[in-house]
């Protein structure tokens, strides 16, 4: 019997390989070179499609550029929370130009241009083409409509379709077969520098944008390294406007609007205020002050402050976060060097560096350790932590991860691939009860400091994340430990120590993260003995769980902001509103359809 | 087939299935005069988009230019529910059509010849049964892009096994029956046997009872949109007109039920539709159900 | 000789969506004291619904519109209408005073449980008393005579048991043997009771000449042969020994070596226990070798009764002719009744036979004719007599 | 046929059931181009530029058969791989999440078994009555119903209109903290259990409170289902011969139907119960999703809409383990209830 049973199963199996095999083609395709896109019509100007480099076309970027109706956007798409801005450099930025040049809803103007485009071939025989988003996101819906509609009304040979598709499709078009003519995507900052935004947009070999649009040139490169590495401010100051005012004449996208954010709290929370570098979206939560003001929200959970959203949680190594979730609880257990002066980008308070100077002669960077910090396990803070901490996030360099910013600043490579353990272990030296970085140049002071504010640059505790089976900080070992696989397989992902006024007491992932005080911190008790984090992915439950006092904060989709008006004047909540997020959302035309990807 | 008539003068009879066949009449009806009841606004590209009445996320309420009022991104309900049951029809015939297909291909294969064949194909369905159809369809779904097109294939796929094994079921019990034997001993040929001989006498009530399915069908495909794996916003779909809902089941404090007319009235379509399919198929169950029969 | 079932214009009617039928109407029906009367007929023409409605068992749609049916029962004193008993009243009758064989043994007994469990049932339900005699008898025995440390420590329990026992054997109703017999699991308390079942089980197949009945009453329907499943049935029957047996067709689905067996059956039956029997066939050979007197049934009517011989040497109602003329014999060429049994949705009026009748008269089309007395113990209804 | 062989081959069975499903959604994954398999592993667009870098690292390239045979060799080593979607291994997000479901199960399939049951009992025996019509259209509403609509309905009214009176989620969060407070011991992680075990009345209320509405979603199809079944089997079985034979015994007709009708009439059921579970399993999903009350079907949610292949895998092979258990025992379970069955065989 069982003998013609496994028969029979090994004969299923056949089956299925066969028809896998059949099943399996598309999956073997290479997308480097990518069968051309089916979202540009014939792939001609012959008023059925485009041509792949439809958009390498300045006056047809232009054209659409004054064809976008940007007020009716930031209305109806963004329920009026934006700004319009001109260029990358938004509204908080060092050499942020309020007044540079922006386009403006003009269809004389787009006519004109769209008349003259291809030789006036585009009008005569009109366009079709496909605009894609990521289904779900309202807002970029509504762009492409408005864009959609106003173009149609220019010339009625524009056709232009819209089809949503998934997210990982969508950032899969974007980076890898790129064969969408348009796409928008939202760009936030690792550090508030201008620099962070303009290389995305501008840089043609390393913009996370420009370099897959097929924008920008070398000479273009140069001006932004030289922007970048100037040291005189005023002169500065100079470079980044005219870089603003190049992205306005040769536009890579259409620059849509710097969102503007709020925060929904109880009334019984008081104390916030914006910093728009802060990943968390509590603001730092150790400012924050609980106490019962009445109202029609019942004052509930005392000592403890209960904040529900929607992204999950990854990790609680520092060395691994580049999400501002995980930021958020890495933020309340532990620490940095310094940290950013309340709501300001470019000037900082002492945290564990008790002070610092940079030294330009020899580009040196140091840092006197605070004397007196435990750690949670109860250990010393040492300035040997700090160098170990420090050189564990260049040693892991995980992929995909944040630790490119070090090695920027310090070697001026991008990766662990280009360097030795000499490399890393020169770039952070102990010096007594200082640590000295030494850096690549002068002009990295304001981003380095910028850098080290990011909870990606927290002090961890040496000798506790040997114990967990971490790096042991020694040439020997590090390539064990340099690239990871999976987020869990870090020493700190689920474990901590730090020096931060909680520390972890519950973590199911997926679920919440709890953390409670620590009693022993150095500034002092902090406000709560517990601070909860919730993943709450349904709107109706937060926004109940805020208005019973279950919560004290919620992460509320601006989708909602119409609806919290009504609510919030019939009961006592505690909103911050007009807030500009450090961010800019962007319509990026793809000058080559499928062109060649940058890396090679 | 005078026994048809007699099944129909039954369901008339029957007061459940009576109801039913009036509300899928109404729907076939709304179906076809879509573009009469809730005219396109001129210069709409697609028919099948809802039209929105700005962009707003908070639904409004009914009012005589939204009689159903809007549901969030002021898409109109009512243009949506009406064209909605024009996709619902579409979703719920293809694929029942293509499903029963399947099943009778590979079902009668497997029944007639039974064997090899059979176990292979019958640990197929195994291999499909075994793994919930509705994350299997996710699964699907995602993978061709979320759309309507890839819906019914999702739908496809996963549905065709339980036919298949109804199918084959019918078949084998045919098979041993005399008049089979006969053919068989006439030395006619097996396709021919299955198609004139096996297949009328196994599967027309299977059939039947399958073409009532419609209804089910229709059901997950409208799970698959409410989980935001159907149709793409905007689109005339009932699920997808109840995952708009899913943000507005609670009103702000005082009126909770503010938003009731966004949430109610795309789900009592898919209830409706599903039970006209439901009554009818429950009464055919019971006249085809040779052991129900009345004396 | 008295009767012992008196049917008098009795009418079962089923009420179906495409309309009345008249399954029965206006029966009139004798059956007397420990005789073996046969019902011939074809199919449909109400036979199997006489036997049903005796029990008032006609299934859903149909039911009994008129007439009386009267059991007289010597012990229990006098007759009873049954058709005016309580539902509890003709329970305590049904498988006790008056039982039934079904046509399909294999129909007939239910799969998932064993033949003993079945027949038991009946025992169970009509011998209780008698059950709780036997097994008062038993656990006295073991106290008169159980000796040893684990007959001492059980004492007390087995007088528990006597009492429980003697108070069910005096059908008195105290209250633990009401409760324990609802509760599923006290139930098992008395189980007993089901030995002593088990036992009269064993000794009635061993009656009905099963071999091995031990050993058949602790199988399941699916594990015997079609004969052996009709004697477990008619054991099941004739169990509380009732005075009528009402036997439906009981040999007709078996082949006629099993049938002759059952014949065989039937005869010692009627003989050893006095029962009449109620002989439903379609089989006029069966009829005639088992049967003290026969009944013609047409479309839901009696048209003759006689005494076997008389009704088959002299037929008098033409039915009756066309019917025996139908019986295949070898040396004379078949002859077939015309046109098709009457349909019973709207009848013809006056007698139900006319439309086929070879000697209708203009008058059978409006009255039916009652059941005179032609000879002795011959009635028929025809207006030819 | 003896058991132990019998169980022996139900389980090699299980072997190509499991290769077919994984070898299947891993087919289907596959037409997924590497690049949009890579987005799962990072964050944001900031990362994007390291694409390449993932696929390279974790061989998204390969050809399908040396990934799936990597997969393949990772689980027979005992590593299902990582989840994604909830930052844990499919392990313990198993591990993790099956409390929850279970809970629901605990409370639905009873109700589901015993009402459907119960139901269709009635609706039998009282064929053509009042009574049968009526339970008929509930249970013909129940079963057109969409379980997702009647979740929201059902949150809308209890939830909404009575302000939070059958709230979503497992636990309030002052609940929750106590759950998880030191003085609390979760023997089970089944909140209603552990509540009793712990004697904790306001934590056992509360995750009643929260179950409530999921288990009445989870179970009105099903019930509807049974029932449905339950009625045309007792029908069938009623008009079988052997019920004429135990009424013309004289039983009483509660003992003719409850004894004689529905065990016949049971056989049917326990066969589809495999279905049922299969059902209930469809149902979690939307029921989880809906009340955000998160379990297994909860996470299997996630994963599917998060191309988190690992984890769908993982759930295959998971769910599709216990829905060959299941049907093994029910498959036991249906020799001992008809003794015309025997083991791997049919009817005789």
């Amino acid at each position: 019997m069982n003998r013609r049973v496994t028969k029979i199963s090994w004969i299923v199996l056949a089956a299925l390989l066969c028809l896998s095999l059949v099943l399996v083609p598309g999956c073997t395709e290479e997308p480097v070179v990518p069968a051309c896109s089916t979202y540009i019509g014939s792939g001609q100007l012959d008023g059925e499609g485009i041509p792949p480099d439809f958009f390498s076309d300045l006056d047809v970027r232009k054209g659409f550029c004054y064809a976008f109706d940007y007020e009716t956007y930031i209305n109806d798409g963004l329920q009026g929370q934006g700004v319009q801005r001109g260029s990358p450099v938004v509204e908080g930025l060092p050499f942020f130009n309020l007044d540079a040049s922006m386009y403006e809803y003009d269809l004389t103007k787009a006519e004109q241009h769209l008349k003259k485009a291809w030789d006036g071939e585009l009008w005569e025989k009109g366009c079709k083409f496909t605009l894609l988003y990521n289904s779900g996101n309202i807002p970029r819906k509504v762009a492409c409509e408005i864009l959609a509609e106003s173009l149609l009304g220019i010339n009625p040979l524009f056709q232009i379709n819209i089809q949503p598709i998934s997210w990982p499709t969508f950032l899969g078009k974007i980076w890898g077969t790129r064969d969408m003519p348009m796409f928008q995507i939202g760009w936030l900052p690792d550090y508030p520098h201008p620099d962070n935004f303009i290389v995305p947009f501008m840089d043609s070999t390393i913009g996370a944008f420009s370099a897959f649009q097929g924008y920008g040139s070398a000479a273009l490169d140069a001006k932004i390294k030289a922007a970048f590495e100037e040291t005189d401010p005023v002169k500065q100051q100079a470079k980044y406007y005219e870089l603003q005012q190049i992205y306005y004449d040769d536009p890579g996208g259409i620059v849509l609007a710097q969102p503007i954010a709020r925060r929904y709290f109880t009334g019984h929370i008081s104390g916030f205020y914006y910093n728009p570098v802060e990943p968390a979206y509590t603001g730092r939560v150790y400012d924050l002050t609980k106490a019962n003001t009445g109202g029609a929200i019942p004052f509930k959970n005392p000592g403890t402050f209960v904040f529900q959203t929607i992204g999950p949680i990854k990790t609680l190594d520092p060395a691994w976060i580049y999400d501002t979730g995980s930021a958020m609880q890495v933020g309340l257990i532990y620490e940095t060097l310094l940290y950013f002066d309340g709501e300001k980008t470019d000037e900082f308070v002492p945290l564990l560096a008790s002070e610092w100077e940079f030294n330009p002669a020899d580009l040196t960077l140091r840092f006197k350790i605070r004397e007196g910090v435990k750690f949670h396990s109860g250990n010393d803070l040492t300035p040997e932590d700090v160098e170990y901490s420090m050189e564990r996030w260049m040693v892991m360099d995980r992929t995909g991860g944040p630790t490119w910013m070090i090695y920027g600043p310090l070697l001026g490579v991008s990766g662990s691939g280009d360097v030795t353990f000499a490399d890393i272990d020169g770039a952070v030296e102990v010096d007594g009860d200082s640590v000295v970085f030494t850096l690549a140049g002068d002009y990295w002071e304001l981003a380095f400091l910028q850098i080290l504010c990011g909870g990606w640059a927290s002090i961890v505790d040496k000798d506790f994340c040997i114990a967990e089976g971490g790096w042991d900080g020694t040439e020997a070992t590090w390539m064990d430990y340099n690239i990871p696989d999976d987020v869990g397989d870090t020493a700190l992902y689920n474990k901590s120590s730090g020096t931060g006024p909680w520390k972890l007491n519950l973590w199911e992932p997926g679920i919440q993260v709890k953390v409670e005080r620590n009693d022993d911190y150095w500034g002092g008790l902090a406000p709560f003995d517990y601070v909860i984090t919730q993943v709450v992915e349904e709107w109706t439950s937060r926004k109940l769980a805020l208005l019973a006092g279950d919560a004290d904060l919620v992460y509320v989709p601006a989708t909602y902001f119409d609806e919290m008006d009504d609510i919030e004047s019939e009961t006592n909540l505690n909103v911050y509103k007009d807030l500009p997020s450090l961010s800019i959302d962007a319509f990026f035309f793809n000058e080559i359809v499928c062109g060649p990807s940058s890396e090679e | 087939m005078s026994d048809w008539k007699l099944m129909a003068r039954q369901l008339v009879r029957n007061p459940l299935s009576l109801m039913g066949i009036i509300i899928i009449v109404v729907f076939v009806i709304i179906a076809i005069f879509a573009p009469l009841i809730a005219p396109i606004p001129e210069g709409h590209r697609d028919p099948y988009m809802i039209p929105r009445d700005g962009y707003s996320a908070m639904p409004r309420p009914p009012s005589e230019e939204h009689i159903f009022g809007t549901t969030q991104g002021q898409y109109d309900i009512f243009y949506g529910v009406i064209w909605g049951t024009r996709s619902a029809f579409r979703v719920g015939l293809v694929v029942i059509g293509i499903v029963v297909a399947i099943g009778i291909v590979l079902g009668s294969l497997a029944g007639y010849f039974g064997g090899v064949i059979d176990e292979v194909i019958m640990r197929i369905t195994d291999i499909f049964l075994a793994f919930p159809a509705l994350i299997l369809a996710m699964a699907i779904v995602a993978v061709l892009g979320p759309s309507l097109r890839s819906v019914m294939i999702a739908l496809t796929v996963v549905s065709w096994p339980s036919y298949a094994r109804l199918i084959r079921g019918d078949i084998l019990q045919v098979r041993e029956e005399d008049y089979i034997e006969a053919s068989r001993g006439l030395g006619a040929s097996s396709g021919r046997v299955i198609i004139r001989h096996a297949l009328p006498n196994a599967i027309y009530p299977t059939l039947v009872m399958a073409s009532l399915d419609i209804g089910a069908i229709v059901l997950s495909a409208a799970a698959l949109s409410f989980l935001g794996l159907g149709a793409p916003e905007g689109y005339a779909d009932w699920g997808q007109l109840t995952s708009f809902a899913r943000n507005w089941v609670v009103g702000p404090p005082g009126d909770s039920l503010r938003y009731w007319y966004a949430v109610t009235i795309p789900g009592l379509f898919i209830l409706f539709f599903v039970l006209g399919w439901n009554l009818l198929g429950d009464a055919f169950r019971d006249i085809l159900d040779p052991r129900l029969a009345r004396r | 000789m008295e009767n012992l079932i008196r049917i008098r214009d009795l009418a079962v009617r089923f009420h179906t969506y495409e309309g009345v039928v008249h399954a029965i109407d206006d029966l009139d029906l004798d059956i007397r004291q420990g005789e073996t009367l046969g019902i011939v007929g074809e199919t449909g023409s109400g036979k199997s619904m006489t036997a049903l409605a005796i029990l008032r068992l006609v299934p859903y749609p149909g039911k009994i519109e008129s007439g009386s049916i009267v059991f007289s029962d010597r012990d229990s004193g006098g007759e009873i209408e049954l058709l005016k008993l309580s539902e509890d009243r003709m329970r305590s009758i049904r498988g006790n005073k008056i039982s039934m064989v079904f046509q399909e043994p294999g129909a007939a007994l239910n799969p998932v449980f064993t033949i003993g469990d079945q027949i038991s049932e009946v025992y169970l339900l009509h011998r209780r008393r008698e059950l709780g005699y036997r097994a008062k008898q038993r656990v006295d025995r073991l106290l008169s005579d159980g000796s040893g440390p684990a007959a001492s420590v059980r004492r007390p329990f087995w007088r528990w048991q006597s009492r429980l026992y003697e108070k069910i054997a005096q059908e008195s109703h105290p209250i633990e043997p009401r409760f324990l017999s609802r509760i599923p699991l006290f139930k098992r308390l008395l189980w007993r009771l089901r030995d002593e079942a088990r036992l009269l089980t064993v000794d009635m197949l061993k009656d009905v000449e099963i071999p091995d009945p031990a050993r058949v009453a602790a199988q399941y329907p699916h594990q015997l042969s079609g004969g052996m499943k009709q004697r477990a049935v008619i054991a099941m029957a004739l169990a509380c020994s009732p005075k009528l047996l009402l036997a439906d067709e009981p040999t007709t689905s078996l082949d006629v070596t099993i049938q002759a067996q059952m014949l065989e059956l039937f005869r010692r039956i009627k003989v050893d226990r006095g029962a009449s029997v109620l002989f439903v066939t379609h089989n006029l050979g069966v009829a005639a070798e088992i049967c003290d007197r026969v009944a013609v049934m047409y479309a839901g009517r009696v048209c003759e009764v006689a005494g076997v011989e008389e009704m088959f040497l002299h037929p008098s109602h033409p039915y009756t002719k066309a019917l025996l003329d139908a019986v295949p014999m070898p040396g004379k060429e078949l002859q077939t009744i015309p046109g098709a049994l009457a349909d019973a949705l709207n009848p013809p009026p006056g007698c139900r036979f006319h439309p086929r009748c070879p000697s209708a008269l203009p008058m059978c089309q409006q009255d039916k004719a009652k059941l005179k007395e032609v000879s002795k113990d011959h009635m028929v209804a025809c207006h030819l007599f | 046929m003896e058991l132990r062989p019998y169980i022996i081959r139900r389980l090699l069975l299980l072997i190509p059931v499991l290769f077919g499903i994984t070898l299947f959604i891993f087919a289907i994954t596959m037409f997924f181009s590497p690049i949009e398999r890579a987005t799962l592993y990072v964050s944001s667009p900031r990362q994007m530029a390291d694409l390449p870098a993932v696929i390279e690292q974790y061989g998204l390239d390969e050809p399908f058969f040396v990934q799936y045979g990597t997969w393949i060799g990772q689980v027979f080593s005992g590593n299902l791989g990582w989840s994604v979607v909830v930052g844990m291994s499919v392990w313990d997000a198993i591990w993790n999440f099956l409390p929850a479901t279970l809970e629901l199960a605990i409370f639905a399939t009873p109700l589901i078994i015993f009402m459907g049951i119960f139901l269709g009992t009635t609706a039998a025996a009282h064929k053509d009555r009042p009574v049968d019509h009526g339970t008929r259209v509930m249970a013909i509403f129940g079963w057109s119903l969409p379980t997702f609509w009647l979740g929201l309905i059902l949150l809308m009214v209890f939830y909404g209109y009575f302000r939070g009176l059958l709230p979503p989620s497992r636990l309030s969060i002052q609940m929750d903290m106590v759950v998880h407070s030191a003085d609390f011991i979760r023997y089970t992680r089944i909140n209603t259990i552990d509540a009793i075990l712990n004697l904790n009345g306001a934590v056992l209320l509360d995750a009643l409170r929260h179950i409530i509405l999921p288990v009445i979603t989870l179970s009105v199809t099903n019930v509807a289902f049974i029932m449905r079944l339950m009625r045309s089997s007792m029908l069938e079985s009623l008009g079988k011969g052997y019920i004429l034979t135990a009424r013309a015994k004289g039983l009483a007709e509660r003992v003719v139907v409850n004894k004689h009708a529905r065990r016949n009439a049971l056989i049917p059921v326990i066969t589809v119960s495999g279905y049922l579970f299969a059902a209930l399993a469809n149902g979690v999903v939307i029921t989880e999703t809906i009340f955000t009350y998160k379990g297994i079907g909860w996470w299997a949610w996630q994963a599917a809409v998060n191309l988190d292949i690992a984890s769908v895998l993982g759930f295959a092979l998971f769910n599709s383990v216990l829905f060959v258990l299941v049907n093994l025992v029910v498959d036991i379970l249906y020799t001992r209830v008809d003794p015309r069955v025997r083991l791997g065989g049919t009817v005789q």
